[in-house]
C-alpha cells in the first residue's frame, strides 16, 4: 500500500523510495505541464508498485495514462511525442523488459537529437524497476547497466535512498537528454528522510561512508548492502570507504579517482554478471586514474556470468555481505611482487 | 450427443474441477507463505482444458505462458515439476520439457508464439505431422512478435494454432484499453488465416474450435487463430488487487462461471450424479495432499545448478566462477 | 474535371517529372563516383507526390523512410540537406527537420511508424488538428514495431495515416513471400480501423485516398491505413542486382510507368502540350545543375560535429574526448 | 560478385573472407543434414553480401530460405527451431538491426537451454556483418562486441582472416550452444590462404605478430590496422607483438596474460564506443592478471561514445593507424611514479 507523506516539524519528510519516487513525478507534472507518464498499468492501476499511484486522478488521463502491452510501443511513442514537444517519462514495468524496446530505445531514443543535429531533442525518463532481491519471476530481476551504459547518447542514474531519489528523479525528468532511471526495486519500501528542497550536490557520486583501507565502488541496490560490509568490517579495525556512485553516465572520475587514490584499494560490487559488467568499465578507469597507488589489483564483486536465477537462488547470484567480505579481503592481502 | 461427447463432458469436468483444486489450493499456500506469488487460471478452465484436449499427444505440442495450469492438468505434466516455478525452484519449471511435449513456462509477454511456429515450421521440414500450440493472452496479442509470429506462419505455411484466451484483462489494462478493433480473431483475416470466436465457458465449443484448427494445421499446413472469450475471474497474481481497477459489476458481467455451467449439463444430461461429483472430489483430495506436501518441504536447488546449464559445452570462466563459489559458500 | 483537378494534375506531373529527373541523375552521379549509395523510387512517383499533396504543410508531419524523394520534392524539402544523407555527410540529412516537419530518414525499417503515432497523440493532447503522414514498405509491414503502431493509434485515437507503398518488393523478397494474406489494407480491419488499396501509379487516386484518410484523422482523429500498389522499378539500391530475384517479365508485369501514364492523361485532356513538356523540363535544368554542383564539391563535415550533437548537455567525457580528438588530429 | 575457389596444387585455396564464409556455410550444410540457413534476402539473391550466395540452388528452399522482414522473429523462429531439434544458422543482414531482435536473443536463444535445464539446447550460430568501414548508412556499421559479451548462455567469436573465418564458422556451427558470429564486412573481400582441412589451433587467441614492447590486443576488422601499425612501429626499432583474440566469449585469458606479462604494455584497439566497451573488460583483465608486470596503464584506442557517424566522418571515428600509434606512444613513453 503506498503510504502518505508525514510532514516533520521541518521540512524533511520520512518517506520510501517508492514515496520519494511518487512524489517526485507528482512534483514534476505539477511543474512542468509538457510532463507525460505512461507505461503498462501506470494509470488506473497507479503502477504494479504503486510507483505513479493517484497520479492519473490528480493529473487526468491525458498526462498520465495506460498503453497496451508493448515495450517498443511505449518507447517508439515516447520518441515521438518528444518529436512534438513533450516531455515523456515512460514506465518499463520489469527490468527484463526492456529488452523488446531495445531496438527504438538505442536506434531511436539515443540516436534522434544526434540524428536531426539538435533539431529534436529527446528529454526523456525512462524509468526501469531495476536489479534483483525480490524473488521475482524470470527476467524481473536483471541488472542492465551495461546495455544503458555503453549506449552513446543516453545517461544513466540509479538512487540507493529516498532523498536521493526524489531529487535525481526529478533532475532526471529536467535534463533536456534521455536518462535512464533505475529504480532499485529490493529497496523500494524501506524509509529515509527526504528534504524537497535541499537538492545539493546531486552531480557526480557520494562517499556515503569514509574510511581509508579500501573503497567500496557501488550503486543502487548494493549501496546499503556495503554499508552493512562497512560496519561489520569496523568491528575488525578496517575502514572502508564507500563511495555512492549514483550516475553510471556519466561517471564521477574525479570521485572515483579521488577516493581510490587515498585508499589504494578498490572493490567494485553490484549483481550484474561479471564478464563485460558495469564494473569492467570502472576497474578500467580505477586501473589507469589511481595506476601509481593502486595497492592491489580492483577485486569485481558481482553477480555470476549466468541467467539471473530463480527465488531460491538469488541469495547465491547477488553479492552477499559474507562475499564482498572476500573480495575486501583479497584487496586488503595482495602483496604487490 | 454422442457417447464421445459424454466421455469429453465429464473428463472436461475432470480436469477442470482439479485445476480449479489446485489453483485455489495455490492461493492458500501462497497466503500460508508456502508459494511466493502464483497468477490464478480461476475462470479459464474451459478455455484451457477444451483445447488441451483437442491435442494429439504423442505428436503435437504444447506453448505455454504462466497461467495455463489447467492445460498443465488436462495435458499430464508432472504437476511437482509445474509448480517448481510457481515456487521459486526454477524459472522454467521442474519438469522434463521435451519429453512432456510442453515448452517451460514463459516469462516474456508474447515471446512464445515464435517458438511455436518455429517448431512447427520443423515439422513440415521433417515430414511430420505434429501441429504446435500457442497460448497467449488478449494483452500478449499487442507484442510485436505475436504479429511477426503470425506473419510467419501464413507466409510460411506453418502447422500452428494461434489459441488466444481472452480473459478481458491484461494485469489492469482491460480490452477496450489493449486491443484495437476489440477481437484479436478479426486480426487473423489479415494474415490469410482463418480466425474462429468460440465461448470460451464452454470445453466442448472450445475443444471443436481448436480440434477444427488442429486438422487444418495437420492435413494442410495452415495456421490459423481461436479465440476462446472468457475471463479473468481471480486477480491477475496473489500480489495484485484488481478491487483498486476493476468492479464488482464488471465481474459480474463474467456470466456463469464455467465449473457451475458444466456441472449443470452433466446434471441435467443425466451425465453425472451426486454421487459422481462426491467421488470426483474423494479422488482429488489425496493428489492435492501428495502436492502440498511437496511444498512444505520442496527439495532445496542446490546452488550450483546455477551454473550447471548455462551452457551445454561451459567456458572456463563459469567453471572457475563455480569453484569460486562454492569455496566462499562453504568458508562463509 | 474541376479546375483544382486540372491544377493538381499539373502539379502532380510537375513533382513527379522533376523526382524522376532527380533519382536518374542520382544514379548516374553514383555511377560517377560523386554519391556513395542511393535508392531509387523509379516507379513510385505517382504514390510519393499524390499522397504528399494532399497534406497540409502548415500542420501536417511527414515520417519518410529511406525512398521518399518524390515526398521530399513535392513537400519542398532543402533538396541540397536532403541529399546530405545518401551522400554520407549526415546519417538523417541536413535540412532542418523540425521546422520543414520533415523527420529525418529512417534507416530502421518499420521504426518510423511509431514515432509517427507519438506525434500525432501530442497533437491531440494539444488540442491541434495536425495529422501525422508515416510512409512504409510492404517489407515494414513484416516489423513488429509497424503492429504496435497500427494497434497503439487505434487503442489510442491517434491521428495517423499509415502510408503503404506496396512496391511488391522488400530488396529481393517479393509481396507473396512477406505478407501473409498479400494485402497490408487487409490488416487494418483487425485495428478497428480503415484500410484502403489504392492504384499507386494514379495521383489523382492517391490524392483521394490520402486525403479522405487526412481528414478523417483531423476531423475524428481515428487512424487509417492507405496501400498505393506500385512497384519499385528500380533496384532496391545502386549498389543491387534486381537481376539475380526477378525476370523482365515480373517487371513487365509493373504495367505502364506512371509518369507516362500521367503525360497521356495532360496529353488526352489537353491540359498540357509539347510547348509545356518543354518548358517543365527546361525550367528543370538549372535545378539539378545546381544540385550536382553541390555535389562536386560538398562542404566537408567537419570531425567535431561528431561530437556536438550526441547530448544537448554534453558530459565530460565528450569533451574530453572531442578535445583529444581534435589534439591527434592536428599532430597526425 | 562472389568468386570461385581455385584450387592450388595443395589443399590450400586463396579465398577472400567472402569466399571462405560461403565454403563454410557450404560444407556445414553439406554435413549436417539438420542444419538450416535463412534471414532475409539470404535464397534467391544470396545475402546483400552473397555470403550464402548458391546455397539455396544447392540445397533448396527447405534447408535455405528468405524470411519475412523482422529480426525478432528471424531469432524467435530459430529458438523454436532448435527445440525441434534444427540447427538454424540465420544472417541478421546488419549488426544494427540485431536490435530489433533483442529481446529473442538475450532474453529466449540465451536462456533456454538454462530454463529447461538443458532438455533444450540452442545450437544457434548467429551471423552479423559486423563493423564499419565500408561508409554504409545509418546502423550499418555497429559494433556490437559487449552487448553479446555481458550476456550469459552466449558465446562470441570473429574471424580476422579467410582461413579463421572458415575454420572458426565451422566450429561454431558445430557447437551444442549459441554462437554470435561477427564478421568483419570491411575484410570481407580480401583474399588469403584457406585449408579447409588444416583447423589447428583455434582455441583461443592466436599471435598473428610477436614482438616486446607492447601488445596490442584486437580481434576482427582492427587485426589488419594493428598489423600496419606494428610494421610502421618496426621501422622505429619498437617491436609490437598483436594478439588476435578471436574469442570475445570466451575470452582467452590465459594467451593476454602470457603477452602482457611478457611486454609488460598493453594497448586494446576496437571500433565499438568507449566507455563499457569491449575494451572495458579486457583492461580490467589485463590489469588484474598482469598487475605486478604492467609498466603502464592499459591504453584503450576505440571509438568515440558518440553513434557510429556517416560515411564522411567514418574514418574520424575509427582507431585510425596514427590514432593506435598514438595510444602505443602513451603506453611506452609512461613512466611510473
Ligand atoms: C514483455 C513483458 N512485458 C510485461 C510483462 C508484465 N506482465 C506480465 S503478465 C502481464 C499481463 C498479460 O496480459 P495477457 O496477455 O492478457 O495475459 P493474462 O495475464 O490475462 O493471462 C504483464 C503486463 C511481461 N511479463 N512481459
Ligand atoms: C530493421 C531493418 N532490417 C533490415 C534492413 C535492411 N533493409 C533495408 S531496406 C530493406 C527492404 C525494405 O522493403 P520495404 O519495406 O518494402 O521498402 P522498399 O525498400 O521496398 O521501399 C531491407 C531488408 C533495415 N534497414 N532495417
Ligand atoms: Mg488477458
Ligand atoms: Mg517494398
Amino acid at each position: 500500500m503506498p503510504e502518505t507523506a508525514t510532514a516533520t516539524a521541518t521540512a524533511t519528510l520520512e518517506l520510501s523510495m517508492q514515496g520519494a519516487i511518487n512524489r517526485a513525478l507528482r512534483d514534476s507534472l505539477a511543474d512542468d505541464d509538457r510532463m507525460l507518464v505512461f507505461g503498462e498499468d501506470v494509470g488506473v492501476l497507479g503502477g504494479v508498485f504503486r510507483m505513479t499511484d493517484g497520479l492519473q486522478a490528480e493529473f487526468g488521463a491525458g498526462r498520465v495514462f495506460d498503453t497496451p502491452l508493448a515495450e517498443s510501443g511505449i518507447i517508439g511513442l515516447a520518441v515521438g511525442l518528444a518529436m512534438g514537444g513533450w516531455h515523456p517519462v515512460p514506465e518499463v514495468q520489469f527490468d527484463g523488459f526492456v529488452f523488446p524496446g531495445f531496438d527504438q530505445l538505442l536506434s531511436q531514443v539515443a540516436r534522434m537529437n544526434y540524428r536531426s543535429r539538435g533539431a529534436f531533442p529527446m528529454p526523456i525518463t525512462l524509468r526501469v524497476p531495476s536489479f534483483g532481491g525480490i524473488r521475482a519471476p524470470e527476467l524481473h530481476g536483471e541488472s542492465l547497466e551495461t546495455y544503458f551504459m555503453h549506449v552513446p547518447g543516453l545517461k544513466v542514474v540509479t538512487p540507493s535512498n529516498p532523498h536521493d531519489a526524489y531529487h535525481l528523479l526529478r533532475r532526471a525528468i529536467a535534463m533536456p537528454d534521455p536518462v535512464i532511471f533505475m529504480e532499485p526495486k529490493s529497496r523500494y519500501w524501506n524509509k529515509g528522510p527526504v528534504d524537497p528542497d535541499a537538492a545539493a550536490d546531486l552531480e557526480g557520486a557520494t562517499i556515503v561512508r569514509p574510511g581509508r583501507h579500501a573503497t567500496l565502488v557501488c550503486w543502487g541496490s548494493m549501496v546499503h548492502r556495503c554499508l552493512q560490509v562497512a560496519e561489520l568490517a569496523a568491528e575488525d579495525g578496517i575502514e572502508l570507504e564507500v563511495l555512492d556512485l549514483r550516475w553510471l553516465t556519466p561517471i564521477d572520475e574525479e570521485s572515483l579517482q579521488e577516493s581510490v587514490s587515498r585508499t589504494g584499494r578498490a572493490v567494485v560490487v553490484h549483481e550484474a554478471p561479471l564478464t563485460a559488467g558495469p564494473g569492467a568499465e570502472i576497474t578500467a578507469l580505477v586501473s589507469r586514474l589511481c595506476f601509481r597507488e593502486l595497492k592491489s589489483p580492483v577485486e569485481r564483486v558481482t553477480g555470476y556470468d549466468v541467467p539471473t536465477p530463480s527465488g531460491d537462488l538469488e541469495d547465491e547470484f547477488i553479492p552477499s555481505v559474507d562475499r564482498i567480505l572476500f573480495g575486501v579481503q583479497r584487496a586488503l592481502e595482495y602483496r604487490r611482487g | 450427443m454422442s457417447d464421445a461427447d459424454d466421455e469429453l463432458l465429464r473428463r472436461s469436468y475432470e480436469h477442470m474441477h482439479f485445476a480449479r483444486t489446485l489453483d485455489n489450493g495455490l492461493v492458500t499456500w501462497q497466503r500460508q507463505g508456502l508459494v511466493p506469488a502464483y497468477p490464478p487460471a480461476r475462470g479459464q478452465e474451459a478455455a484451457q482444458v477444451g483445447s488441451a484436449l483437442a491435442l494429439d499427444r504423442s505428436k503435437d505440442f504444447v506453448f505455454p505462458t504462466y497461467r495455463e495450469i489447467g492445460v498443465a492438468v488436462a495435458w499430464g505434466v508432472d504437476l511437482v515439476g509445474y509448480l517448481g516455478s510457481h515456487l521459486g525452484l526454477w524459472h522454467g519449471g521442474l519438469w522434463d520439457a521435451a519429453r512432456d511435449r510442453f515448452a517451460p513456462l514463459q516469462a516474456v509477454v508474447g515471446a512464445g508464439p515464435l517458438h511455436a511456429v518455429g517448431w512447427a515450421l520443423g515439422q513440415k521440414l521433417d515430414g511430420l505431422d505434429g501441429v504446435a500450440l500457442s497460448y497467449f493472452g488478449d494483452g500478449a496479442s499487442s507484442q510485436g512478435d505475436v504479429h511477426e509470429a503470425m506473419n510467419f506462419a501464413s507466409v510460411m505455411s506453418a502447422p500452428v494454432v494461434f489459441f488466444v484466451q481472452n480473459n478481458r484483462w491484461a494485469l489492469s489494462v482491460p480490452l477496450a484499453r489493449q486491443v484495437g478493433g476489440e477481437s484479436v480473431a478479426a486480426r487473423a483475416a489479415g494474415y490469410g488465416m482463418t480466425g474462429t470466436v468460440v465461448d470460451g465457458d464452454d470445453p466442448i465449443a472450445v475443444y471443436r474450435a481448436t480440434h477444427d484448427a488442429v486438422e487444418l494445421a495437420r492435413s494442410t499446413g495452415r495456421p490459423s487463430l481461436v479465440e476462446a472469450m472468457t475471463y479473468r475471474r481471480g486477480p491477475h497474481a496473489t500480489s495484485d488487487d484488481p478491487g483498486r481497477y476493476r468492479s464488482l459489476e464488471d465481474e459480474r458481467a463474467a456470466g456463469v462461471d464455467p465449473l457451475e455451467r458444466l456441472e449443470g449439463v452433466l446434471r441435467a444430461s443425466g451425465l453425472a450424479d451426486d454421487a459422481w461429483f462426491a467421488a470426483l472430489v474423494e479422488a482429488e483430495a489425496p493428489r492435492l495432499e501428495a502436492l502440498r506436501a511437496t511444498l512444505v518441504e520442496p527439495a532445496p536447488m542446490p546452488g550450483d545448478q546455477m551454473f550447471e546449464h548455462v551452457f551445454q559445452s561451459p567456458t572456463p570462466q563459469i567453471t572457475r566462477q563455480r569453484a569460486q563459489w562454492r569455496e566462499e559458500s562453504e568458508h562463509a
